[in-house]
């Protein structure tokens, strides 16, 4: 546990954690509650992929601790613990997951495309792809005069594609204010890293680009947070682009439905769940008890129901608007 | 709570149910019956081999490539990172090498992550060599939606493949046409582009289409590419269509044929290129009355090509307007409502058709 | 030997030459009059930049950015390294903070190494956002072929660009347009691709086009986008057409109404996403003749939609069967012979149109 | 000079360079000859864009020397070199650029799509998409248990490219016998390499991939030769991909009709060119003499002039044949 780190940053990481895993889990329940006996994709108040980020908590909590508003951050496919700790409207952005008109998308975007301008968050669902967006709200920021960032998120399976590359050279060629961040959680769907990725993980890559590359191993959320310090504060002083890599964990499947029967070491994955992993550590260094934990837990309760609840009451979009906004 | 994704549903026929005289066949879903094809044609050929993103222990998102990793193991089965445009330029180089490689782009809606490949590359090198190089592969991709997967996930994108010149563009839509038509496009010297509705593959985990399990023959079996398939016969109004619409307008047919509104043919295009004009023509001037029905984008793709066809051989085979129902220029939208709405629904075909024989 | 690619010819004309009542105009080449809308709205709007490779001390491998540099500096003219998924993404990341990049595309027929950036994002974000994120920009891109620079120089793909939801398409085919079509396109709130062809730029290192010089209006000049241009008045054939073969259409039709043949109607895009059907309609209901002349592959593109927006408006108002004259499908050739077979040139409009008003 | 090196190789070295030039040369004086007075780069017996090669002779004779024709190579947009020194149809190539009949791609592909079967050669004009395709050629060699290697070669400006990051990925994952040659002309059309690029040099990028990463200075021809005989061994004996990157020289302009107004350093050019260089070291050693220097530039000169009179004399292609070759 670092010394760097105080309590009250300790516990918001841990309060942003929970919160973040309360908000999946009840995803999951209203994801599924609806697609029994037989599942179907396609059914339910919430239908489509389902892409949960349970077991990644960490990497958004630590890094988005040090954004404000004003700062970008685009997500993946996979994009709810960075909506939630980058401060993106809940209710709206749950009523989008439901499809609903007072969705972030008006009922148009759905899970993987998240939409929040005043807080800069997008995300986009094809892989590596939103990269080089992020890198022009940078440029934007940058031209600006401000000292805003962009925070640009993908996995380690994403971070062999062509758009990552190009991204990385043009921040780093620019010097834009830009934190690259790899979520390595050692699949991409069915596909382990290491038949994916030619080195042994990702930070290596940042010396092609002439930037620099920090690992941060065992899912740890201070480990990032300190990361990620550096690396934003790096980005607002005008010292260009970071590409922190966290080894993280996908504690479930790649999607909802994924029976995972590729994944051989399916039984070790829950006793690394970083959630209770981190509370055991506070409640060692004191800094939480029964009665805090019970406080953040219920506190994350009301916050999930009351969005879920939110985007329940919310009507669903009116068919004939159907040729609406694809023009401004 | 999670669901076995990768479990196919029992379809194996006893081939000796059959009647004598035709051919063998054993019950497939689609799915099934392309993996049967490619297994096949694995067996025949060992320059055969499968690559693409998860096509291995997973056997396809979409189950194109089930048992496969089992059976041919991971030299001939090879999952790739996500890198479309290195695999995919890796397979054309490949099978510009002889060999004929299957690749998988997993949803059509990537194609842009590695198009240069696919139509300045794959499509062009036969062309540029004066015919001295043949590509012979198949990519193979899943289309569709229906399911709420967003703007990015549910697109067919077909007019998109079939406006650039040097790949064949096939889109079964049903599991005999899809072994018989992979088949073909594996043993084609072409590059063959090959899609397949998610709605129709009889995914154990999607809404069940009642015809996405059928026979399929159990010999060789090629369906040959650019031959359209009449899917239904009828006298008062052609629609044209293909891949999982074939089956709304089927359902509808049956519909308006029941209660006496219309004696519906329906048009099973089966390619895009090579398309089979000719008996687009054949039935609209025994018709008179044209319905396109169209999963891709409205304008600018398929179903403004058959207008054409029809408009520069002879417009006056038309005794009415054409009616266009297709996914009208709006990215397909999440909420259910909406992309209901957008895609080309029963309800929609039918309301067309109608629009057709009703007296003006 | 070489040739001082950058040099502009002498364009500048004395706008007190114009008569007093038509508004103050100068001879610009198409190059020049983009070059001078954009600085006009560089200078206007500190948003506006302008980002692609080769854009600042070349100036546009066209000329569509000569001497920008000079004027405004490396900071709002960007040359970018060779990654047009990185900095057209760029660009897209850019205006949803409400810039408004302009950025080149050197080629057209690069686009597939970039085109989720354009198609999945850039075209698709305002919509998935439920019109709460706009994407200002233009992306401007050179097409065309008829200088043997093979096939994958030398298309235009404009139909795959116009098939995909989400961005306008404009397509100029003189230098008082490329003005006013440029202006509205940086004006727009959407994405716009804005696509010159290089035949028509009045580049000194090509062959010369007659019309790529011409007056351009010195004040605030705007073409709204979505409006086609009758480019010549005519009651017996209707020819619907863009960019460079306007001015072959109109050649033709200068030679045919010379000798009697017909009086031939030249209709000029300009835009294609909106397009205007209504001016198709209105021109074909007079003259019953269609002719489409579109210098992209034939199959499932422009010449189709067209097609199918009157087959669905009402057939009859053919008198006889369209006509195509469009890239027969085939990559473009290298050879002149064959290159000069597949474009549409001015004999084979020529052709189309004799055979429109032919006695059957 | 390398003493490993024998004087039969480095007399073939500077043949090859000497060959190569001689082609460009023509090729030159071919395409500007019915240009005049004034420039159109589409008139002429060869019309279109050129890109011709010289000063990059180092780099085709130094890898090239250790192909045989079943190895393949895939070169770019300035390809001739490359041609060449792998043993490409002259005779056939030069009908190519001159669109004729008998040209490689009976007159449908020009000088950017030269393609060879017999030589397993082949190029595009765009960049960096040469490189997947090679990766499968050399995939293919691999799968057939052959010791076959593929060549894949871009500038220093496609490097920046997705494609490359994909293909290096990809080649080192699977061991692949590919070389990838990266000839660094310091420019990409006008942009110099420290606008494109924001590393030093791209055989630094080797290791984003695992793989060894060699940068070969002052256009050396047997520095090349050296760097790429290693490389071959390797990827023969199932050692997998390699980078080399040559720093080279531009001779002449991005294409003809490019008067290089960016080019500051433009008086200095001429006298970097690596053919005088090399041949002036060969007779230094003793290995090179008046005799011999004739007698390679007229074997070359009658070489190359018999190809274009070949090309002269092919017919142009039958304009009723433009339907042909689509399909096959
Ligand atoms: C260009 C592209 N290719 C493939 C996919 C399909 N796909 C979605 S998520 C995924 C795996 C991504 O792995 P990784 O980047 O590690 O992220 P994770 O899912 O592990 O968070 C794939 C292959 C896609 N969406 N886009
Ligand atoms: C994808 C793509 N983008 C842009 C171009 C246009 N283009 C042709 S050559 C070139 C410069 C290439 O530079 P480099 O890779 O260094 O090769 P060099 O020309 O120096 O040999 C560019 C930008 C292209 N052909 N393809
Ligand atoms: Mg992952
Ligand atoms: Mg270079």
């Amino acid at each position: 546990m670092s010394s760097r780190i105080d309590a009250a940053v300790q516990r918001d990481l841990y309060d942003q954690m929970v919160l973040i895993r309360t908000y999946e889990e009840a995803i999951l329940r209203e994801y599924h509650a609806d697609k029994k006996p037989a599942f179907d994709i396609g059914a339910g108040l919430i239908p489509g992929e389902m892409h949960l980020a349970a077991g990644q908590e960490p990497v958004a909590a630590g890094v988005c601790a040090h954004l404000s508003r004003g700062d970008a951050v685009t997500a993946t496919h996979r994009p709810h613990h960075f909506a939630i700790a980058h401060g993106v409207d809940l209710n709206r952005m749950t009523a989008e997951i439901f499809g609903r008109v007072d969705g972030l998308g008006r009922g148009r975007g759905g899970h993987m495309h998240l939409f929040d301008p005043d807080a800069h968050f997008s995300c986009s669902g094809i892989i590596a792809e939103g990269y080089p967006p992020a890198a022009g709200q940078a440029l934007a920021f940058k031209k600006r005069g401000t000292d805003r960032v962009a925070v640009a998120v993908t996995g380690e399976g994403a971070a062999n594609q062509g758009a990552f590359h190009e991204t990385l050279n043009l921040a780093a060629l620019w010097k834009l204010p830009v934190i690259f961040v790899v979520e390595d959680n050692d699949w991409g769907i069915s596909v382990p890293r290491s038949a994916s990725t030619s080195v042994a993980n990702n930070a290596e890559r940042a010396a092609a680009y002439g930037i620099p590359g920090v690992r941060v191993e065992d899912n740890a959320v201070e480990a990032v947070h300190e990361a990620a310090r550096e690396a934003v504060e790096r980005a607002r002083n005008g010292g260009g682009p970071t590409l922190i890599e966290v080894h993280t964990l996908r504690l479930w499947g790649h999607f909802e439905g994924d029976a995972q029967g590729y994944r051989a070491d399916l039984e070790g994955v829950p006793g690394k769940d970083p959630i209770p992993t981190y509370e055991a550590a506070l409640r060692e260094a004191g800094i939480l008890d029964d009665a805090a934990v019970a406080i953040t837990r219920r506190a994350a309760s009301d916050t999930v129901e009351s969005a879920i609840a939110f985007a329940k009451a919310s009507p669903e979009p009116d068919p004939s608007t159907v040729r609406d906004y694809v023009f401004a | 709570m999670s669901i076995d994704t990768t479990q196919q549903p029992a379809t194996e026929g006893d081939p000796a149910e059959q009647p004598a005289a035709a051919p063998a066949t054993k019950r497939l879903n689609t799915a099934k019956a392309m993996v049967e094809a490619i297994a096949r044609e694995m067996e025949r050929d060992e320059d055969v081999f499968v690559l693409g993103e998860d096509v291995g222990a997973y056997g396809g998102i979409f189950s194109s490539t089930t048992g496969l990793l089992d059976r041919f193991g991971p030299e001939r089965v090879m999952d790739t990172p996500i890198s479309e445009t290195g695999f995919i330029g890796a397979a054309i180089g490949a099978a510009t090498e002889g060999m004929r490689p299957i690749v998988e782009l997993m949803f059509v809606d990537f194609f842009g992550v590695c198009m240069d490949q696919i139509y300045n590359h794959m499509a062009k090198i036969h062309f540029e060599s004066g015919g001295n190089v043949k590509v012979p592969m198949v990519l193979m991709t899943a289309v569709g939606g229906g399911y709420s997967d967003g703007a990015q996930h549910s697109q067919c994108l077909w007019g998109t493949f079939a406006h650039l010149p040097g790949m064949k563009v096939v889109v079964p839509s049903n599991p005999a046409d899809a072994a018989g038509l992979m088949t073909a496009a594996i043993r084609d010297d072409n590059p063959v582009v090959f899609m397949f509705h998610k709605g129709i593959q009889g995914l154990p985990w999607m809404a069940k289409n009642k015809r996405s399990i059928g026979p399929v023959p159990t010999g060789d079996h090629v369906v040959e590419i650019g031959k359209a398939a009449t899917a239904r016969p009828g006298s008062d109004v052609t629609v044209v269509t293909l891949s999982l619409s074939v089956h709304h307008a089927l359902d509808v047919a049956e519909e308006l044929a029941a209660d006496g509104t219309a004696d519906v043919e329906v048009i099973d295009l089966r390619s895009i290129v090579p398309l089979d004009t000719e008996a687009i023509i054949e039935s609209v001037t025994r018709t008179g009355h044209l319905v396109i029905v169209d999963e891709d984008y409205q304008s600018f793709g398929l179903s403004g090509e058959i207008a054409a066809r029809i408009a520069e051989h002879d417009p006056t085979i038309l005794k009415a307007p054409i009616s266009r129902v297709a996914v009208p220029d709006v990215p397909i939208p999440y909420a259910r409502p909406l992309e209901y709405t957008a895609l080309p629904t029963p309800a929609r075909i039918k309301e067309a058709i109608i629009g057709q024989v009703a007296p003006a």
